[in-house]
Order: C-alpha cells, then structure tokens, then sequence
C-alpha cells in the first residue's frame, strides 16, 4: 500500500509487498538524501506534503501502471527532516517480465516527481531553498 | 459561501499559516480563491504564477468553479520541478 | 562485491553495498523464479554457472557501468536448485542521478543475460528444457 | 599439448563429462578442439554449431591458437539467449 509519512522508511518493504511467483522482475528505486546538490553542501532536507493529495497522486500512478504494463507497484515517502543518507522515497514494481517492471519503476518515479504534492527544502550551511521555486 | 485554504511549503511561509477559511461569493473560481489569497497575504504575490490549484485534492483549472467546502490548497513547485 | 554461488540471495545487501551520501538514486533489480514460463508451468530450475569466467564478466559490467555512467554497481546471482519464488539474481546500481541509475541497472542485467556463462534449467512436471538451447 | 576441456549445462550433459584433459598437436586452434571434443563425445555434435568457445575464462573466435595448458569452455547458449 502507498504511504507517505514521517517514519524511516524500509528499503526492502515495497519489495516484500510487490512480490509474488507470478512475476519474474522487480526492479527499486531508491531516492537517498546526497550530501551536495550542484557543488553546493546541503545540510539536511526537509520534505512535505500534502499527504491526502499526494496519496491520490500514488495510488493513480500504481493504477496506471498496472494498466499499461500489468505491473504491481508500491511507493513509500518520507515527510520530515532528513539528513544526508536518509531515504526519502521508495519505490518497487513487480512484473512478469523485466522490460516492463523497468518502465513502470520509471514511470513512477518520473510521475511522482512532477506531480505528486511533495516539496524538498534544502538546508545550506547558509540559508535555505525551495527545490523547484528557485527561492 | 466558505472554502477552506490551504498553504503548502513555500506558499505556506509566505503566507504565515498553512489553513484558513474564507468567504467567497457564489460561483466564485479558484482563481478568484488565489486572488483573495495574496490579496490577504501580500508575500504570496511575488510567487502567484508559479503556483498551481487543487480543488479537493484534485488539480484544477484557474475557471474551476468553487463550492460552498471546497478544499483549496496552493501548490507550488513540486520536487522534481527543476530536474 | 560481484558474488556467484548456491548461497540463498538476500535482496537487499547490493543496495547496502553500493549506498552512499553521495549518490541520491539507487535502482535494483531482483529477478526470481516464476512458476510458469510461456503458459508452461515450472517446477523447479537449475541454475549453473561457469563460475570464473561469470565474475570475469560480471566484473566488466561493473567497469563498464563506472565509466559510462558514474555508477557502482554489485551483482550477486545464485546457481543450484530454485524453487518458484527464490531470488536468482540482484543488481543494484547508484549513481548521484536517477537516469544514470536506471541505465546502469538495465545495461547490468541486459549485458549479464547475454554474456555472462550461467544456464538455467527448467524443470517441468514432465520433462526438461535447457532454456536457449530449446532442449 | 595437452589442454583442459570444461563442459557446462547442455555440453556437460552431453559430453556425460565436466572435465577432462586432451592431446593437441602444438599450434591447434579453438576449433580443433571443439572438433575432438565432438569425436569423442558424438552427442555433443548436434549442438555444436550454437556452441561458443571461451579460452581461458573469455570468449575466443575459432581459429585462436591454444597453447599448452590452455582452458577451453564449450559454452551453450546462456540464459538470456531467447528473450
């Protein structure tokens, strides 16, 4: 099931969901906080959300996913702060074959990120930013 | 009638508070929601065409039509907005 | 480190391996035993390998994925005895960019499928099969 | 000279062998070897076209020379072969 909340999350949970002796691939993505972001040192991360959106957002991605390339996938995210080497999200997507359980894991992270309701600030030794706005 | 507000992240900082309720004329749309928003909070302006609108969790039009409850929430850039 | 054995695969410990504050994107592929291929159903298969001249292989990917697209990648794939379910091969692949990541992975298991000396075995309620050769 | 055959999956159960070591005429290629393997081992022939040779723990073209102590691998089509 998709969730979005402030608990550490599991690496290998969406995998253990997804699984199954249908499906001969599942391929992860995992987002980790990185220590820098173009040169500059970020400090930690703050992630939000707006949860009951976003899980809508989740829940359209694994439908269509399941539509298109009959692959089950489950998303996790965090909320909160983060520090460098913290998963921010995990994703997993089981399919009988593994072209498919390749393009459904894309395609939920490249979904997710330009439509799902989560915003990152980045914390700077010396100030702070929106990730996307640019201020 | 009255909708609920809600501010997210960058919108949400400009404006001071993350929820409010306000009263809007019958029929109003969500674009007039987001104008009586920045109207109120005057840091929201600078940032207003960058922000999308969700009606009830779902996004929406600027023409969407409004209901006496509706859920407004101001979306700024999401996270993967620049990559 | 790229691993070829009998020992049961744990779909997590390429992930720790190739984890880093510096890389935000880790993509992994698992690939288990279906218990049925091309409407056929699947016993059990036998995995073998060429052991030697497979790590040789698996190392190259490895290199290769390094220099193509700045990501560390670790293999682990099983031989002997898998029932329906069992983990046969885990990749994973990290780099500071998603896009990096995914193609590192898909490559990894695309390259090791073609190139790398392992065969599998299906065995069917009433007989068989040499998967490649066709007998 | 002499050099060692290895025979894996399909190869190993035709041959009915993993291993064994063979006499070659100094100079001989790849080729020749699989050739006696053949000989010696009749059931191997009907695979051997799709049959790859690696030298030495890598993939070698039929005429590469062996040389004394050399390890040849008769290596069927591999598990990805028909996806």
């Amino acid at each position: 099931m998709n969730r979005i909340g402030p608990e550490p999350l599991d690496a290998e949970a969406p995998l253990r969901e997804v699984g199954g002796t249908d499906c001969g691939a599942v391929v992860s993505f995992v987002g980790t906080v990185r220590s820098s972001n173009h040169g500059k040192a970020v400090v930690r991360l703050e992630y939000e959300a707006y949860p009951e959106m976003a899980v809508r957002v989740l829940d359209r991605i694994c439908a269509e996913a399941r539509e298109r390339w009959g692959a089950r996938v489950v998303i996790h995210h965090r909320t909160g702060s983060l520090d460098p080497g913290a998963l921010s999200v995990v994703i997993a997507a089981a399919a009988p074959h593994r072209a498919d359980a390749f393009e459904a894991c894309r395609y939920a992270i490249e979904f997710l990120k330009k439509e799902a309701p989560i915003w990152k600030k980045e914390i700077y030794p010396d100030g702070t930013s929106w990730v996307g706005l640019g201020s | 009638m009255r909708v609920t507000m809600l501010y997210f992240a960058a919108a949400r900082e400009r404006a001071g508070v993350s929820t409010e309720t306000i009263e809007l004329a019958e029929g109003a749309t969500a674009a007039q929601a987001l104008a009586l928003a920045c109207e109120r909070h005057p840091a929201l302006q600078a940032v207003a065409t960058k922000l999308r609108i969700a009606v009830d969790q779902d996004f929406a039009q600027p023409d969407r039509k409004l209901r006496d409850g509706s859920e407004v929430a101001l979306i700024p850039p999401v996270s993967g907005g620049i990559r």
